[in-house]
């Protein structure tokens, strides 16, 4: 995860984003795989086709930057190089899990990593991020903020009274809008009067831009922009990536029957596929070893999960409050 | 509960019904919530709503709580009767400053010149992982509000005549439902009927101890009585029902005769409706005739997610029974029931959707 | 209160206008007279020198449109027509006010006239306003509902909330801001990020106006054009008037000494004195009926609060819950 | 309380002095709130900090409660200490979503990676026609939820001496002041101390009967104490201080001892911490030894305006001590004291400001 200035990615560049892309992807479709085995007892919300706004935007991030996510928080909590082993524990519910088993798949930690976890309340980080980000202000260290929602947290007033105190503190942080079209089942017409997001964020005197194609370069690139202006003090970023969902938004499967929505709708998300699209950039044999490579890490953490026991009933009562 | 002449019905759909029965009857009832409209329905609850009243009546909304729960008060001023309704009652927290500061007091600031009469529904989840913020019972929180009336009802035949007491009630009533129970039937009329608040129910009879069970914790305490009686143990179990206004009456006169009083609440227990009853119990005056008194609930944890200690968290009939053992029997050994035959099969065979 | 559609006002008009303001400003100023006799004892916040606003507005609405507002809300209720009698005994805290006792100075209201109250947390009111105006849209008989707040309250959460929601339905709703440029004591400076408010209410889809210059004529075309627009359809209006609070935030005196502002500042704003400027548009006698009508209005109204009774003790417990 | 050597100091002044003193200590402290930095200084609480510490430590903020609570919990987990000012507890109702679902959760949610350490100072008003939405004591509205500490000082000594050990605290801590308290006076000393949570304090001694009071109330106790001597009635005053984790060993002690026990919350009764304190009373096997018990708390209406049942909204040392002589002598006729002996002067000569 070094910084990535240039515009025009280096081979090693492809390599790295390609590894993370494609982790977050075999990883999310092996949940789904495992699923119905009610091994994961616990709501699990995928990011699948999603990926490339969390992996676009950490390449750019440095190891003490932080991020903040939602329930739907894979893809961010391993683009941002969270521990597999861990997550895979959490969501079986044991004890070695990130969270020890108190957290499940919707609140997925990773403090060395300053991933600061996910709410289920959607928007409620929000906020946090912005005090997170003061801290990281007064310590002028160059550190930001990252701060990732759904188009639908975009309805919340939290949402509009952190844009104006970050603004107005030009505060460190990037607002990252994964606009997929949808609150669980809900299109944007039910629920905006007025499509233009970023009108609405510039308002507040935010710098915003926004990335409609899905394209993980110019995801890469405008982050980076963005950040480049954080560091320097220029106050809050605003981000908005267009993208798609392409499972349910609770459970393991694809939800086409459900009539909200239709594959149609889907396909040219699909034909864009970004983890396709980077995959062909690098050779053959660099691809393979990845993959082989995610595979490993994959059973690897599969039987990091399986060994570890599930928490004794008196864990039950500890961490409710900290010394 | 009069079971002559009914169907078998499920709570979902018993909700479903008293809506539907109440947007027929009165056409200033409207529904609406995050989701309403959405082929889950809120598990089937609002259900063909849409269809039959119009956009008008049942509506999804955007994800803007504080907002809609502040339209909700502003259109049952204006002579509506709104039922607005929540996926989970975690979300509630964001409405708090609409329901207490303006609904509960709008009457009363105002000499009466308003009146506020909504429904906000609201289901508590349990289980399978759902974990810290999106498992908890927070009705207590109201019952401590005066100007607001809590109800939780516990089988399908309450859901459906609470509900249409609730819709026609002129004050703003929390209306608590619990996921598990939304597949649990009962014996419902099928024509409009209420249930009144303020009147508590005896299910089942004991002359032992007196068992108040709130919520899904009803069929818990019923399901912890049958085991109990295998033990020689006859305990009575009381369904308050409503559980502001609250029916005293019903619980103090089965605890003077039982002697014993146990009340297992779905919540957690400081400063929760189990403190409430046995304070209401210990005023009362009971305590001077030496009775014995004690509650249960949620562990006072946050609600994990694994399975192993998610179940450690709530009561369930196991323990339930096993803590009433003692308290009839204090000086013998503890004894525990069969744990497998402690189980509710409508619990277990639920796993999602969420 | 007809309707007034013309830009140039009759003398009728003026007339009308000048008994409004002028029985606001006398009962405010009276109540600021009593207030150290300890017969309110509630705490008052005073609209002196914003009374145009309101006067302005209601001109321009029919008896069966509605007006919700603040604490802030004697001139509101006085200008919708709102019983003084029961207003004054309300604040004497007598069992005839018009909430019996149990409302005081932040929370008068006049069903009769549909002043819908006011709410002493900041902003609550809003969303309220918002639920009415769905039900008077139902209805479609023409009515609207007007909502007034301050400056402040455009930084609560629960405001934009209501700009989509309202905006999205298109309900008939005009919100009016009476930017007076503080919150408490607190200037613009240290609360927004952005000075705009119009270009972040706009950002929801909602048409907007502003009136800076405090001057009632202008006040009363734009809410009169805005009104119209609202009864026949258009959605949600958005009109701010900037403003200036002459007296304390709570109390009856001024508060030149507590250091966060200064006379001079308020210089210019009482140099266009509403109040005074309507006044010259009127012949002196008739000025002189309407001041000696308005003062005898207000002696009665005293005199009908202290013959009033205290609320008994059984009051206490009355309309706890509606029948 | 020790009182040697100490200063007399008012509560306001003792709270300004916690945080002064904390602050210097600790670069981490911050503080923060609507008008924290105006003339009016939160009633002096906050007077001079943003001279002292410079306006990123010591600021106001905008109309945003909600996104400022969760701005609090954010700092809190990046290892700040913030100290967040409402000049209300009634405007806590826009932060419980934070609070709650936040807050309270996240030690835990996260298996202990994270830590909240933030105070939420909030005062509860009274009198002076304040009303419906300025009167509210929501306490035990947090005194519900594990994870959260709540802590009501009723003198000086304890405002300090708590307000440090707040901040210290590695939870979030709902920290209740009482306005009319705000101007009371007590020996404080000039150097860092922590009053800790847990620890209950016998304030005066009695045999006849334990009265506990909360906040506000425990000054009123006292006077209803006084009244009650000169009619031979020896009552023992307790002040839990803190209201979670509650101190219940002391109050038993207590009420073993006296076979009494009355509850008078600065509050309403149901589901409150009246309730819980006599709830755990009740459970700990007291009332098996027959032991009276009852609460007292605000009217269960909504508060109005007027002085004449606004007086009647709360309990005074008037009407705690008739309902002490009550309990005392159940079978002799009722006794009131003289009701001019029973105001507290520091309460009738406030007449705001707001
Ligand atoms: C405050 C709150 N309201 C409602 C919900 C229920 N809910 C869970 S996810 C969701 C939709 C969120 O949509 P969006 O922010 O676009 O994120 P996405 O799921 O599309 O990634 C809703 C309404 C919630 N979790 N929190
Ligand atoms: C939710 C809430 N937060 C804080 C307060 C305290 N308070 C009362 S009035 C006020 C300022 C409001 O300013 P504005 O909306 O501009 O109205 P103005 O008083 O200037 O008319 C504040 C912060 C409150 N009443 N409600
Ligand atoms: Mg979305
Ligand atoms: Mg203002």
């Amino acid at each position: 995860m070094e910084k990535t200035r240039q515009s025009t990615l280096s081979s090693d560049d492809y390599r790295r984003l390609y590894e993370s892309l494609q982790r977050i992807r075999c990883v999310e479709e092996r949940i789904a795989e495992i699923y119905p085995s009610d091994k994961i007892k616990s709501p699990i919300h995928l990011s699948i086709g999603q990926e490339a706004i969390s992996v676009g935007i950490c390449d750019n991030l440095n190891r003490d930057d932080v991020v903040v996510g939602t329930y739907r928080g894979h893809a961010l909590y391993l683009a941002k190089g969270g521990n597999l082993n861990q997550f895979m524990a959490e969501l079986f519910g044991k004890t070695d899990g990130c969270a020890r088993g108190k957290g499940g798949s919707m609140h997925m930690i990773d403090m060395s990593h300053n991933i600061l976890g996910s709410s289920a309340v959607v928007s409620t980080h929000i906020p946090v991020a912005m005090g997170y980000a003061w801290r990281l202000k007064q310590q002028a260290k160059g550190q930001v903020i990252a701060c990732f929602f759904g188009d639908g947290a975009t309805e919340e007033g939290v949402f509009y009274e952190t844009l104006n105190f970050a603004s107005l503190h030009k505060l460190p942080i990037l607002f990252v809008c994964e606009n997929n079209g949808l609150a669980i089942h809900a299109s944007i017409e039910k629920r905006w009067s007025q499509r233009n997001l970023l009108s609405k964020v510039a308002g507040f005197g935010i710098e915003t831009a926004a990335v409609t194609g899905m394209d993980i370069l110019e995801i890469h690139h405008k982050a980076g922009a963005a950040i480049e202006k954080l560091r320097s003090g220029s106050g809050p970023q605003f981000l908005e990536c267009h993208t798609y969902r392409w499972r349910q938004h609770v459970g393991p499967n694809e939800d086409f029957d459900a009539g909200y929505r239709t594959r149609d709708e889907m396909a040219p998300w699909v034909a864009n596929d970004q983890v396709a699209r980077i995959a062909k950039k690098l050779d053959e044999g660099v691809r393979a070893q990845i993959d082989s490579q995610i595979t490993g890490e994959i059973e690897c953490a599969e039987r990091f999960a399986e060994d570890s026991p599930f928490p004794k009933t008196q864990e039950l009562w500890e961490y409710v409050y900290a010394d | 509960m009069p079971t002559n002449g009914h169907r078998l019905l499920g709570y979902a759909g018993a909700l479903l019904e008293a809506v539907d029965q109440e947007m027929a009857r009165d056409e200033n009832v409207i529904t609406f919530g995050i989701d309403l409209d959405d082929h889950i329905a809120i598990h089937g609850t609002t259900q063909g709503l849409q269809e039959k009243y119009g956009k008008d009546r049942a509506f999804s909304t955007p994800l803007s709580e504080d907002a809609m729960t502040g339209f909700a008060v502003g259109a049952a001023m204006a002579g509506m009767r709104p039922v607005h309704v929540h996926i989970r009652q975690d979300f509630l927290l964001l409405c708090m400053n609409q329901l207490i500061n303006m609904a509960a007091k709008t009457h009363y600031m105002y000499g009466g010149q308003l009146k506020v009469p909504l429904v906000e529904r609201a289901s508590i989840g349990k289980s399978w992982g759902q974990g810290a913020q999106h498992s908890q019972a927070l009705y207590s929180l109201f019952a401590h509000i005066p100007g607001l009336k809590v109800v939780a009802p516990s089988n399908a035949y309450d859901a459906k005549g609470c509900l249409i007491a609730a819709i026609r009630d002129n004050n703003p009533v929390i209306f608590v439902e619990h996921r598990l129970l939304y597949y649990t039937e009962a014996y419902v009329p099928t024509g409009s009927f209420e249930v009144e608040p303020g009147t508590a129910r005896v299910c089942a009879e004991g002359n032992d101890l007196t068992l108040v069970g709130i919520s899904n914790m009803v069929p818990e305490c019923l399901r912890a009585r049958e085991l109990l009686a295998e033990q020689g143990i006859h305990v009575e179990v009381i369904d308050p029902i409503w559980l502001k206004p609250l029916d005293m009456a019903t619980i103090l006169m089965s605890a003077q005769k039982t002697g014993q009083l146990l009340v297992v609440d779905n919540a957690w227990t400081a400063c929760g409706m189990s403190a409430e009853i046995l304070a209401c119990a210990a005023e009362s005056g009971l305590t001077s005739s030496g009775i014995g008194m004690a509650r249960m609930g949620f562990a006072p944890t946050t609600c994990p997610t694994s399975p192993s200690i998610e179940d450690a968290f709530y009561p369930n009939p196991g323990s339930i029974a096993a803590k009433i053992y003692s308290m009839v029997h204090p000086d013998k050994p503890p004894w525990q029931p069969d744990p497998d035959r402690a189980k509710l099969t409508y619990q277990s065979s639920f796993k999602g959707p969420f």
